[in-house]
């Protein structure tokens, strides 16, 4: 293992660079808002993704997944950053993906992750039930009944949750612990709203209204608390590094911008006090990057040190979220009037990175929680 | 002093009599009222406070009465000023031509340019927009490209502006174009004033990334403005556009004063989202907050010492020189935190999931983006100070050749 | 009342800064260093300063003072900062003298006040048990016994504690509640331990073992928490003060050092990058000035407002904080290497700073502090 | 491979039979050893390492064994570094000379100057210091002054050197002088090496903010120095200063690393002064705290990042060029963190009332206000990252005239 990508991660990130250029540029993201389609992504691209394997592979061979290791995600969603390009990777994938993996039975995972790794069925993670990441908070409750569960709770925001396939809804059983429940689309006594984010992508309220589901709805409840803690985990790592192909693409514009732009008769780039601000986000970039790769080495590598993991992983998404803030805003104050345009691309750069940075974790939940590991 | 006390009672007991009460309440945003040829009331007492001013030549009380002003000296001026003050009057219409260009045409213009410009400024007819940023004139104003070209009794303009804010319901725009060469660039510029009707005018609003906005692109295309619209000398316009920034400032403080503002109080948000701080996230961002508190009112209260060193004649150019950069970065830390405090609610884009009030925040957080940006930016700011206020040598001359 | 100085103000700033300047210039601090004396000032120059008046200007007229106002402290604390100057004006006057002044009954203030006014008695407040600024910690006891009380406890940090002529000992009755007792040299059970601070001024730690004090030495109790705030208000305007006084001459040193040191064939003050941070120093210097001044004004007038005064002291105590740092720190840094160096002035304002900085409460003591007032 | 494995294990078995126990610790700073003339030992088993190495020619164990080097081709000399760090083994002496002089005098110097300083430098017997900075040539190296001038067959020195580490301790000093016109002020520098105790050298230490140091001021009086030790071409010295510069980081990091670090845990502070953080200034001080440790982190990662990019023979010099600055920026942030964690404590001087863990934290806070100017300023690092990494444009080619 390295910091660095080794080829297959570096195959991965030029077939991405490549496909995603061609097919969902920045242009695609904005067509997309101004279309104003509340799945909020181009099913085409997603089946390109899929097709491209992208769905499969962290997944085991014996699952229909490629097995290339959780790593192969820091390339891709590096690019998908770099591109803005909108799918349900993070939310069917990642998220859902690896709880039916972990906490699924062999009948659960053979009715679940085929449709899901060919991308044929899309699920979504409904957790969150404060308007910040609060993963331990949970007031849904699961009801015992003859044939299965009743649901009741309100699931605030769920990425990817409007016309989704189904829906891991996380709930509290009736000891106290909590459990996850797939609940296919169709359930009655569920509805949802639309949210409709400054980042223009798939966004819901999920409410669960005695919401019946059969007893084969709920995923195994060993093991669930450190199974959704690696989702999240792996969640977290996947926005560091969209978060990563963000900045570099928005240092890159601005770099570019400074080179070019030019008043006082010279390029803007050649005033010291904007070089010196530049070099500092090129400092941050750096750290980012090798946190962001940190992340990743330590979900292959430790999945027998989840404190490790946890470390390496908030500080990733702790490193990405500051960075991104200060190049996000920097960039926006170097370009200066064109910067705040909708026009623009920065734009939308800066609304997706500020989504980001608060899905799975704004920074002083992530100190806190290194803190946790590092001073105990 | 007897005389200017019996002027403040004629002057509080008029306005008692003819402000409206409702009138007398802070003034949201929707409900300003711009002076122009398509003046709109939201209320018949709008309608007549703005008429009862105009007709006693209050919107420019301190013109002299040949222009349409109200000719008062400056401390009857100041008492009017401070009587409107007590009783909270509505300023009866907002108008950028009475606050920045009226002082500069009184100063520069010929009589002739007086007599047709200034009468209908001061009875609130025509509304106006400013003309001087371009594409690739920004921090660099002098660099602008516009030309007018003199054809005849006419300068035909051809070019483009920027950040003109409500160019689309503006009667007439003062611009600044260049009407010769372009070194040394500050020669060469002149300021005009044109009718936005005239034919080759065309106006299309910006989008900004808070969303729609009063910012406009103007575009001219052979556009003949005679040449009596040429105010000041030719080629001699950069001092009267410098003239014209100076007032834009005092402008820009009677906006803000006037408006009620789309004011988010940290405070409020800080008690409301974090009544009682649980972990430790949420203690550290309320400390951060605090900071904030703490340094709006260092702020506040800067201006409010350089409003006593005025009253001493002291010289508060230092001070001004830091206020906008100072309030613009506060702002933004401000709304930087109130994300924080808010979480998703405070990034929603539109929809019912979303109280209208977080929406404003939304497009307020985005718009304090473009605060540290338009009028001036923060590195401009910071130019200034480190020249003109700490008289720190110009790189110009230092740097080794 | 105003936030800029008044004709008298400005008399007192004048007069402060010709004595300091002829008396106790920076280089009388640098001797007094490298004298090693542990009382930490002149005591002519002390002398001095009691001459002019300043041990007088805030009391009243009755009692021996000029009844000045206390505002009066203003300048003369911001020449102190200027100038380095040490003196025992602080802890005696201020601290002490407000103590005495609020709680003293009329005997104890004819036995203390003329003596400290006169400058003929110096007194230090025992406060301080812990390493950081904590006004309510109280473990000093004091016991009552047939003729008096016997005080039992350790009192950490006491400025001005070192040859002093008594202290004024912060210590928890049997009641619980605190009081403050007036404790004479020479009364036995009491040892001293010098604290060679960075600053090279006097500063002691104060031992206490059964040690004997008359029933007259406890100054009244009622009222005891309120004066201490009070006093400790009135100090961490001082140091507020001073702080701006160093600060100016930092940034004065600063700025003539950017306009006179020649690199790269310029004077580095022409470079932009040093530009715009000399710029963003100047903004802190004047919201720090705006910020001392309000907090002066409010002592003058709200003796009526303690939770006005409260909210001003400490925000000008943490802006006075805030600001030294960023000034000291980038003063030495836009310096270079001669910054560093014990020849060049500079160090000695970086220590004397920070002392202030750490004395009466810290930044985050007084954010706390603020906010439990605004937020309330 | 079978030789270098053969290699491997022969080093390892000399280590192991001649690196004695003691030398297998980690190295007090005050029990490093400095080559030299009067080198001192602070044990019998520091003298025994340090012949055993020098008489095994493996002080420079890559130079060439004409002039003292060990002969070892890089892969060899990589495994007896990889071998000496496995084991623990202490560096046998520190020497300037070895690190930057050394590499530069075989690139450039004459083979009678190789002969002449080489082999002494290599069995450790001559302490040797650097002169470059003077008090007017800091972040502007070129613009130096001290002068040289050919007087016979010697050149006669005039001037003053600061900044020179150990000047009061070291046998020789290699220097950039002036031996020709100031423009352009690159040209006309030279490099020569000289005796301190060549007549009309002197020396005084300097005090800095934290108390004695071992930087020292070097002044000459008419010093003679034979022509036959200026190195390289008279006049071209600049290329050879800067070739020096470059081997300046590798011996720095050699330095820390061989140093056990006066190095202050954060973590350990942390845990031992807010064990438990109660009230919202200690929440807040423990999350500024985490988030330093966690800057260190990222740190320590891009430093591991750097090797694994080296290894695949990767471009590293944007990582090189931000190391100093981020390292030394985030030493001056943690030890702001200690000073506010322990609170009065850390400000002692001296005496009895402080423990001398806590004094030497005080001096390690304000000597890293000097690492952030030493070795290249932050300003210095900044440029060059901007210039030579994001390959922004000079200002001054582009500032208007």
């Amino acid at each position: 293992m390295s910091l660095i990508y080794n080829e297959d991660q570096q195959q991965l990130l030029d077939s991405a660079q490549d496909f995603l250029a061609a097919r969902s540029p920045v242009a695609a993201q904005r067509a997309l808002r101004d279309a104003d389609a509340a799945v909020g992504f181009d099913p085409q691209v997603w089946q390109g993704m899929v097709e491209l394997g992208w769905s499969a592979v962290a997944f085991a061979e014996d699952q229909g997944g490629l097995d290339f290791g959780f790593a192969g995600f820091a390339p891709i969603f590096e690019q998908i950053g770099r591109h803005l390009s909108a799918s349900p990777l993070l939310s069917s994938v990642v998220l859902c993906g690896s709880l039916i993996e972990q906490l699924g039975s062999d009948s659960q995972k053979q009715g679940l992750l085929p449709g899901l790794i060919a991308g044929e069925q899309r699920w979504a993670l409904a957790l969150e039930e404060a308007d910040r990441h609060q993963p331990d908070l949970c007031d849904t409750r699961a009801i015992r009944t003859d044939s299965g569960y009743r649901l009741s709770g309100r699931k605030s925001w769920v990425i990817d949750g409007l016309e989704a396939d189904g829906w891991l809804v996380i709930a509290r059983l009736e000891d106290g612990q909590r459990g996850v429940f797939a609940v296919p689309a169709g359930t009655a006594g569920m509805t949802l709203q639309r949210r409709q984010m400054i980042d223009a992508r798939n966004m819901a309220q999920l409410l669960l209204e005695d919401a019946a589901v059969d007893a084969s709805a709920l995923l195994s409840s060993d093991q669930f608390e450190a199974a959704l803690e690696l989702a999240l985990d792996r969640g977290r790592a996947c926005l560091a590094a969209e978060l990563l192909g963000c900045c570099e693409a928005v240092f890159a514009m601005t770099l570019e911008y400074l080179r070019t732009r030019v008043q006082f008769d010279a390029p803007i780039g050649s005033f010291q006090a904007l070089q010196h601000r530049a070099a500092r986000l090129y400092v941050q970039l750096e750290l980012m990057r090798s946190s962001v790769m940190a992340a990743f080495e330590a979900l292959d590598r430790d999945q027998a040190d989840p404190a490790q993991r946890r470390q390496l992983v908030s500080l990733a998404k702790w490193k990405a979220n500051e960075a991104a803030q200060l190049i996000s805003n920097e960039a926006i104050q170097m370009h200066g009037g064109i910067g705040v345009t909708d026009e623009y691309d920065l734009g939308l750069f800066l609304k997706r990175i500020r989504m980001a940075q608060s899905q799975l974790g704004h920074s002083a939940f992530h100190v806190s929680r290194y803190a946790g590991v590092r001073l105990s | 002093m007897n005389e200017l006390e019996e002027f403040r009672a004629e002057t509080r007991a008029w306005l008692e009599a003819n402000c409206p009460a409702s009138m007398r309440t802070p003034m949201p945003s929707e409900e300003m009222v711009w002076g122009g040829r398509n003046v709109e009331f939201c209320s018949e007492d709008q309608k007549l406070w703005f008429e009862r001013m105009r007709d006693k030549s209050w919107f420019c009380p301190d013109w002299p009465v040949a222009y349409g002003g109200g000719g008062l000296d400056v401390r009857r001026s100041a008492i009017l000023d401070a009587e409107m003050r007590r009783l909270h009057c509505r300023p009866p219409q907002i108008n950028l031509g009475i606050w920045m260009l009226g002082p500069v045409l009184l100063e520069y213009a010929s009589e002739e340019q007086k007599q047709r410009f200034l009468p209908p400024m001061a009875r609130g007819e025509i509304r106006w927009c400013q003309g001087f940023s371009e594409p690739n004139a920004g921090s660099d104003l002098a660099s602008l490209r516009t030309t007018a070209v003199l054809d005849g009794d006419d300068y035909v303009i051809n070019g483009t502006k920027i950040w003109t804010s409500y160019g689309n319901k503006s009667d007439w725009m003062y611009a600044l174009v260049r009407t010769g060469p372009m070194v040394p660039k500050q020669k060469g510029i002149s300021l005009i004033v044109l009718d936005m009707t005239s034919p080759g005018v065309s106006v299309s609003p910006i989008d900004l990334i808070s969303g729609k906005s009063s910012f406009c692109q103007v575009f001219f295309d052979n556009v003949r403005v005679p040449r009596s619209q040429l105010i000041g000398e030719v080629n001699d316009g950069w001092k009267l556009g410098k003239a014209l920034l100076q007032h834009e400032r005092r402008a820009m403080s009677r906006f803000s004063e006037s408006a009620l503002p789309t004011h988010f109080d940290l405070d409020e948000y800080v008690k409301r989202c974090l009544p009682a701080p649980q972990d430790a996230d949420e203690v550290a961002l309320q400390q951060r907050a605090v900071a904030c508190l703490m340094d709006e009112q260092a702020f506040s209260l800067t201006n409010r010492r350089m409003i006593d060193s005025l009253s001493a004649r002291q010289d508060v150019s230092g001070l001004m020189a830091i206020s906008k950069l100072v309030h613009t970065e506060q702002e933004r830390e401000k709304f930087e935190i109130l994300l924080q405090l808010l979480g998703n609610q405070s990034m929603g884009w539109s929809g019912d999931g979303f109280a209208s009030r977080d929406l404003d925040l939304t497009g307020a957080w985005l718009m304090s983006f473009a605060q540290t940006i338009a009028g001036g930016s923060s590195e401009v700011q910071l130019n200034v100070i480190a020249k003109r206020v700490l008289g720190l040598p110009d790189p110009v001359q230092g740097v080794r050749s």
